[in-house]
């Protein structure tokens, strides 16, 4: 169990999450949606305590000030506090927009440090694990992350979060830049995860449209708020939602 | 009894470095010594020394001269230095505080550092304008021709005829070298190569097992960074059959027996003025080395310390006679002085302010050429002050 | 309690002030404009205000000269990208021009010291262009190794004067030509370069510095535009050493020296980085710093780099950017 | 439409250590075009829009842009001549306001000999052009979003950003590379109009692009690209129903 | 005929020998530098001094406490330089973290507070010296060549190899390369980038004080080096592409054997010419070092 209570994030006098509150139970999976700048980003850095870093950063620079409020727990310790890294010992892990990948170091390397909190065993299993899942990385093993294309970046970035062995999930934006047949294969791996592993997940999309059938619970971001939520069925029969994100 | 106004003497000194420091002990002590003794009598009234020492850093690498001239303007303008003594101590921050010296009409004299033949010569050549800089301390040739009449007596005594030379790069080290090859040369010596090692060198192999190779018989160094005492320790590993002589700030110092573990034995150094190491010069010589070692509690350690300690008995004397402190007063004075001073008669050439050299310490101011024997600094050259003779390592017999 | 958050609000005057023409009080001009003038009138004033200290009047000469430095660095370093450790290079290029021109060619200083300048920055950016395609520290590194190379070339072959220098330079007519020479274009420099990188041209320079390749997308040389940028830092690095020659009426290799490349640019993170005026606030710190701290003798670099690493720690973002955000902005606390 | 070929692709090669990101990959396309270029992750679709706007330099094969060849020609060369892309992986210009990024192409020569975008972009009104093309592009104007530094953008801004500095330059061909992705499907439905404009403005589009559907409301011609090798080409259902394409590409996914 | 191919040849060796043995100082000099560089990047510009203060610590254990054994003397040494590069990163570095420019005049300021406070509180002049760990020499190929060199060849191989295999093979060190890449990324993943870093410190300035144990009995311990090695270890772990140990050594090998190739060829003089020829030529043609490939991935869109 997996919950964020009443965040609430400023940069300097902007409000870029306002009030929300996310609930997600153990073994689901959490759709979040919105339109650009709604903050889901801004959410996943909340959750994920990376906001906390750029907080420390942008002061050290003396540039804007960032505030952040709320309550996380997980499955009833309080995280809110945690740094990044050891939250994401507790199992919080996220898989980040833009693909941040190490460009310098190959591959196999990108995925082994992603195993840096996990057994030797596990890890061996997660590498084959994730290759099965996208065999197009097989064909680079050696080659230095940065000169992926687009794509397999994205894939790579997936991969090495699994290598965490995670128990909360966070993926933002996954099939960002993924071709339909890999946009499959992540929503299906996704489902297939919380399935067999009983991870739970929260994805952020823009592109609801794969997404919705396999989540068990969504919230509709906008401007920062949470203006809507329910299941996949719900989401997916309201009719303002149809309009804005399956284009009808 | 109102105190008169003291004589401000300005020291800039790169006073972490051994040509700085030494100097700063010399010139400290002669004017406590003077001080103790009333002060400088100018035209009737005792006026006290005072000395001003600033750090001006020219030796530390990555420095900018402007700093040193800096720190001279700063001795000028609100120290109110009325003369100064001592540095700059690098020669190209020293030639480049002429300009300003005449500038500011201010009488120096250069006691350290600076063994260019190039200031004398300016002085030589624009008279008018750098009337106001004095050298007390050596320059290149004299020390030259000192080491040339030592490498003959080894040459008819021994029969060495081989030389190899091995200097710094930098300036002055460098003019020394080729002098020294191109003088050898004319005296029918085979210069067998010459070196020129980067500052800051800790190998030396390269050119010691050459210099082996080729049977050289005197090793000629001539360098002024700390690590050149690694080049004795390789020599003395190597159990090479040569003699190292030359200028080396390393082996000048009396620490440098314990920082090569004895493997300096038998180095020959020039201390380039007499009184740097315990010596009978003249009388007042070994009277400067006790008051020193009282004063410090260690020998002279490098070649400004003698000179330096000179300088301000030079400027004394000169006042004293010149009955004012006025600079072009002084500047006479100081033309036409002549005194026993701690390395032998201490007078400025007229046309150089150049202090006149010579092998008789009755005659000008004498060398200190030292060789290591035993844990000790042996004064060797020129014969007429000389304690001891030259040894030659065990290995070359 | 925990709801509460600091909020910042921009003092009402600078919102206004994109253009000037909006601003109508003469309080509101004053609150604008008073920093500037304040500053410009300072530094103009120094030199009669130091009247009584005349060593501390020499040094504002080379505080001004450091200034430069620093605003050249900071020009290149945050708003090129190009952390150009080789400050000491168009100075020592600057310098021995100068000298040639003024000892050799016997041109008088007003002529050899524009001359010297203009000829300095040209060949500057000559010498540097091969390293333009060069990123980050590389790039770095190799303007590091400029300076180095210069004093060793010149030292190796002994031409300019070898290790002793070009001497005899003539200095500059009076004391208070030679203040005002420097500061005067000091103040111009630094208004002339804000100016600058917020004209189009600027813009696009800044533009290099965060995407060069799609600088390039959009049809612009990207070593034309750097070799420009590298050419006005280089102007002002070679008028500091073309003057300060003249200033010492010498000219030799420690124009090269490390100090020249470092001293700026901890002016520059003192002063706050990318504001140009922090660079100039920075070295009129640090250069009377330094000179404060003389009486300490060895012990005063100990001291001075501790006070830095102070700075350095305790404003990381630098005085500057500081100094504007609490005069432009104030801060209070709000519910949320 | 006149049926003139503004650019024209021959077998264009190219290899990285071993991998051949594309294979003697050649197609034309005429004035006024809008070009889809679909293909699986890794097929090289990057790879060849670098290899034509002269970010990478092909093994073998030869752009003609307007019958000149432009192989091998600079970056910015190749752009001042009227060819611009997008990045695919984007990188504004992180210091400067979203308005102020479009300064820099408002500025180039290129700009200033074809009047830039809506012929303005003389000094001193760039500013207003500049966000007179964010609006265009779905920048509310009187929001804050023009105004902001571009590090703080969202992605899906991020992306428009990429595009409109394309637009800024007026060129004659722009390669969109996967600007829709990032993009809720109301936003990519706001821009489309945005898109059959240009078209009929006589500028030709080429799109690299992963959203099918939207794509092929907008695309006259569509290319399927694997392994760095052509597999098929023609109109966009032509395309879709191709067996190869639909192995290598869609999946089980439907369009 | 003969004597003379044989002279060239002993000739060659001597070159051969002491080039290898020259480049594997200069190597071990930057091997803490490109630890810390690679590993937190931050650009340790106090490396020379952590140098020279190793060697001055291990003197003054020796030298003011009489009989005090020597290894021990080492490892209080080393362990005291990896203290004060723990303390560095916790109290300064720490607090601008990411600022390029700043990171490098902080460490270069404390760098130069320490050079110059171990100058004022004694460290003058050309008296300082560590003796050998085995004095005496030994002939190789007709080249006489002293043990402690011997010694350091063979032990700098073997660190070279350790830290190789640290970094490319253990979990650690691999996560330890990732944070050098993306700290934030990092982050996510688990890492934790302060207590890497702080430890990374704490290694390279232990490997500076290390090197400095093994080359400082070849000389003096005085300022200057400090300076010097500061910008070997800058230019070595730059020509060789940053992080990347193969170039690193690479890199070494061209100084070295540069310095030597002109020592014996050309002149001394030009020694330092020649090198900083080399390092200019190098990064012109191999603009990101000599494996590095920061260009081609900033540069690939
Ligand atoms: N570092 C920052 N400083 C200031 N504002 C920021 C910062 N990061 C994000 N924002 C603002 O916060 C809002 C939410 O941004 P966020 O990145 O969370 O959106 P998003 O929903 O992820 O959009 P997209 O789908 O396009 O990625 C935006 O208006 C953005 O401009
Ligand atoms: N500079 C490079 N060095 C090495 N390999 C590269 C380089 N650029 C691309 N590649 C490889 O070439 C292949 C094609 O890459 P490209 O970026 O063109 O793919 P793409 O079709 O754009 O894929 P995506 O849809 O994921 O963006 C990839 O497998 C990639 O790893
Ligand atoms: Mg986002
Ligand atoms: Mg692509």
């Amino acid at each position: 169990m997996f919950e964020a209570r009443e965040m609430m994030v400023f940069y300097e006098n902007m409000i870029a999450l306002n009030n929300v509150s996310i609930n997600a139970p153990d073994a689901k999976i959490i759709g979040i949606f919105g339109s650009n700048s709604a903050g889901k980003s801004t959410l996943m850095y909340a959750l994920s305590g990376i906001i906390l870093d750029i907080k420390k950063k942008e002061e050290m620079r003396g540039g804007e000030r960032i505030s952040v409020f709320g309550r996380l727990f997980l499955n009833g310790d309080d995280v809110t506090n945690l740094k990044p890294h050891l939250r994401a010992k507790k199992g919080i892990v996220l898989c980040p927009e833009r693909r941040r990948i190490f460009p310098e170091s190959s591959v196999m390397e990108n995925l082994k440090i992603g195993a840096y909190l996990s057994s030797r065993l596990d890890t061996k299993n997660n590498i084959d694990y994730v290759l099965n899942l996208f065999p197009r990385l097989k064909d680079h093993l050696n080659r230095q992350g940065g000169f992926l294309s687009g794509g397999e970046q994205q894939m790579l970035a997936i991969g090495r979060a699994l290598m965490a062995n995670p128990t909360v999930l966070l993926l933002d934006e996954p099939l960002m830049g993924l071709s339909p047949a890999y946009m499959d294969i992540v929503v299906k791996g996704t489902k297939e995860i919380r399935d067999t592993k009983g991870i739970t997940i929260i994805v952020t999309e823009q592109y609801a449209r794969p997404v919705i059938p396999i989540i068990d619970y969504g919230y509709i971001l906008e401007n920062g708020s949470a203006v809507l939520e329910g299941t996949g069925e719900e989401l997916l029969n309201n009719p303002d939602v149809k309009s804005a994100y399956f284009g009808v | 009894f109102a105190q008169e106004k003291p004589i401000v003497i300005g020291a800039p000194l790169a006073t972490a470095f051994l040509y700085g420091w030494d100097a700063e002990r010399g010139i400290k002590l002669a004017a406590d010594e003077i001080n103790t003794a009333g002060g400088v009598n100018v035209a009737g009234k005792k006026r006290l020394l005072k000395i001003e020492v600033i750090d001006t850093r020219d030796l530390e690498p990555g420095v900018p001269v402007a700093d040193a001239l800096l720190a001279v303007e700063k001795l000028i303008l609100e120290k109110k230095a009325d003369f100064i003594v001592g540095g700059p101590v690098r020669s190209e921050a020293a030639l480049a505080a002429m300009d300003l010296l005449s500038k500011h009409k201010k009488i120096s004299i250069l006691t350290t550092g600076v063994l260019t033949p190039a200031y004398s010569k300016r002085i030589a050549e624009n008279y008018g304008k750098y009337k106001y800089c004095f050298r007390n301390s050596s320059e290149v040739p004299p020390m030259m021709g000192d080491f040339m009449a030592l490498l003959e007596d080894l040459h008819k005594t021994k029969g060495f005829n081989k030389a190899y030379i091995m200097v710094q790069d930098v300036a002055h080290a460098r003019a020394g070298g080729e002098y020294m090859k191109k003088a050898l040369s004319e005296k029918k010596w085979e210069v067998v190569d010459m070196k020129i090692y980067p500052t800051g060198t800790t190998d030396y192999s390269q050119g010691l097992i050459d210099s082996g190779k080729k049977g050289a018989q005197i090793l000629f160094l001539w360098m002024d960074m700390p690590e050149s005492a690694a080049l004795l320790q390789q020599w003395s590993n190597m159990k090479l059959k040569s003699l190292p002589m030359g200028f080396m700030n390393a082996a000048e110092q009396p620490g440098f027996w314990k920082a090569t573990g004895g493997k300096g034995e038998y180095m020959i150094v020039n201390l380039v003025n007499g009184g740097n190491a315990p010596a009978k010069i003249t009388p007042w010589t070994m009277k400067f080395v006790e008051a020193y070692k009282k004063k410090w509690g260690l020998e002279p350690e490098g070649y400004g310390t003698s000179s330096s300690y000179m300088a301000v008995y030079q400027l004394k004397d000169a006042i004293e006679r010149a009955k004012t402190t006025e600079s072009d007063a002084v500047i006479a004075a100081l033309e036409s002085q002549d005194f026993m001073g701690v390395y032998g008669r201490m007078r400025f050439d007229k046309k150089t302010h150049q202090i006149i050299h010579s092998w008789d310490p009755k005659e000008g101011a004498v060398t200190g050429m030292i060789q290591w024997q035993a844990g000790k600094r042996v004064q060797i050259f020129p014969p007429k002050v000389a304690e001891g003779k030259i040894l030659l390592p065990p290995w070359m017999k | 309690m925990e709801t509460m958050r600091k909020e910042r609000i921009d003092r009402g005057v600078r919102v206004r002030a994109s253009g000037l023409y909006a601003i109508s009080s003469w309080r509101e001009m004053l609150y604008l404009m008073g920093p500037p003038l304040a500053l410009i009138i300072g530094v103009i004033l120094l030199p009669v205000i130091l009247e009584l200290a005349p060593y501390w009047k020499r040094v504002i000469n080379i505080m001004c000269v450091y200034a430069l430095l620093a605003l050249s660095f900071d020009f290149l370093a945050n708003y090129v990208g190009l952390v150009c450790l080789g400050g000491a290079f168009f100075v020592g290029v600057g310098g021995y021009l100068s000298a040639i021109f003024n000892v050799y060619l016997h041109f008088p200083v007003y002529l050899s010291i524009p001359l010297a300048t203009i000829c300095g920055a040209f060949i500057c950016t000559f010498l540097l262009m091969p390293c333009l395609p060069l990123r980050g520290v590389y790039f770095a590194i190799v303007t590091l190794m400029y300076p180095l190379l210069a004093t060793r070339v010149i030292e190796a072959l002994d031409i300019l004067g070898g290790t002793n220098g070009i001497t005899g330079l003539d200095s500059l007519p009076n004391e208070y030509v030679e203040h005002y020479a420097i500061i005067l274009m000091t103040l111009f420099f630094l208004y002339a370069m804000r100016r600058f990188v917020n004209q189009d041209v600027g813009l696009v320079i800044r533009g290099v510095k965060d995407n060069d390749q799609a600088v390039k997308a959009s049809g612009i040389s990207v070593t034309k535009m750097k070799a420009f940028a590298v050419c006005i830092a280089a102007f002002m690095g070679c008028f500091g050493g073309a003057y300060m020659s003249h200033m010492y009426m010498w000219s030799g290799l420690s124009m090269f020296a490390l100090d020249f490349s470092i001293i700026p640019m901890a002016s520059v993170v003192i002063g706050g980085g990318g504001t140009l005026l922090g660079a100039i606030i920075g070295s009129f710190i640090l250069v009377p710093l330094s000179e404060v701290l003389r009486n300490f003798g060895t012990f005063r670099i100990v001291i001075y780099c501790a006070l830095l690493t102070g700075f350095i720690v305790f404003k990381s973002e630098g005085i500057m950017v500081y100094a504007m955000r609490k005069y432009h902005q104030f801060e209070r606390w709000v519910k949320v | 439409m006149s049926e003139e070929i503004i650019l024209s692709v021959q077998g264009i090669s190219k290899t990285f250590g071993g991998l051949k990101a594309l294979a003697d990959v050649g197609f034309d396309i005429t004035r006024g075009e809008v070009y889809g270029i679909i293909g699986p992750n890794g097929s090289g679709k990057t790879t060849l829009i670098n290899c034509i706007t002269g970010f990478i330099k092909p093994n073998s094969g030869r752009v003609l842009f307007k019958e000149k060849d432009i192989t091998g020609w600079q970056p910015h060369k190749i752009a001042h001549i009227g060819i611009s892309r997008t990045f695919q992986i984007m990188r504004p210009y992180y210091s400067l306001p979203a308005y102020k990024n479009l300064i820099v192409p408002l500025w180039s020569p290129r700009a200033k000999t074809t009047g830039g975008w809506r012929g303005g972009g003389k000094h001193g009104d760039r500013d207003t052009v500049a966000v007179d093309i964010l609006e265009e592009i779905g920048f509310e104007r009187d929001s804050r979003v023009p105004y902001k530094l571009a590090s703080t953008l969202p992605t899906g801004y991020q992306k428009r950003l990429e595009l409109a500095r394309c637009m800024a330059m007026r060129p004659e061909i722009i390669f969109c590379d996967e600007v829709f992705s990032g993009l809720s499907m109301s936003e990519i439905a706001g821009m489309l109009p945005l898109i059959e404009k240009m078209k009929s403005e006589g500028i030709t589009l080429i799109m690299i692009e992963h959203r099918l559907r939207e794509l092929f409301r907008v695309a006259d011609r569509v290319m399927a690209l694997n392994f760095g090798e052509k597999i098929a080409e023609g109109e966009s259902s032509v395309v879709i129903e191709n067996k190869k394409v639909k192995e290598a590409y869609l999946g089980s996914e439907e369009v | 005929m003969d004597e003379i191919v044989k002279e060239e040849i002993e000739g060659n060796v001597e070159i051969i020998i002491y080039g290898i043995i020259n480049s594997i100082i200069l190597s071990l000099m930057a091997l803490g530098f490109t630890l810390v560089y690679s590993i937190a990047r931050v650009p340790n510009f106090a490396h020379g001094a952590l140098y020279i203060t190793t060697g001055y610590i291990t003197w003054i254990l020796l030298n003011k406490l009489t009989g005090f054994p020597y290894p021990l003397a080492i490892a209080i040494a080393i362990c005291v330089t990896a203290v004060i590069g723990a303390l560095i990163y916790r109290f300064i570095l720490i607090r601008v973290r990411g600022m390029e420019i700043s990171e490098i005049i902080a460490t270069y300021a404390i760098g130069l507070a320490i050079l110059e406070g171990l100058r004022w509180g004694g460290l003058r002049g050309g008296t300082f010296t560590l003796p050998p760990f085995i004095s005496g020499s030994v002939q190789l190929f007709g080249v006489s060549v002293d043990y402690q060199r011997l010694l350091i060849v063979g032990i700098g191989i073997v660190t070279f190899a350790c830290l190789y295999l640290f970094t490319h093979f253990n979990r650690v060190g691999l996560a330890l390369r990732g944070i050098a890449q993306d700290e934030r990324a990092a982050m996510m993943l688990g890492i934790d980038s302060d207590m890497t870093a702080i430890v990374s410190l704490a290694i390279g300035s232990g490997l500076a004080g290390f090197a400095a144990i093994l080359l400082l009995p070849l000389g003096n311990i005085i300022v200057e080096v400090g300076y010097n090695v500061l910008i070997f270890a800058i230019a070595v772990c730059v020509i060789g592409g940053l992080g990347s140990w193969g170039g690193t050594i690479l890199a070494s090998f061209i100084i070295g054997f540069a310095q030597i190739l002109t020592e014996a060829f050309l002149s001394t003089h030009y020694q330092m010419v020649v090198a900083l020829f080399a390092i200019i030529i190098t990064l012109l043609i191999k603009p990101s070092g000599i494996f590095g490939k920061q260009k081609e991935l900033e540069e690939r869109v």
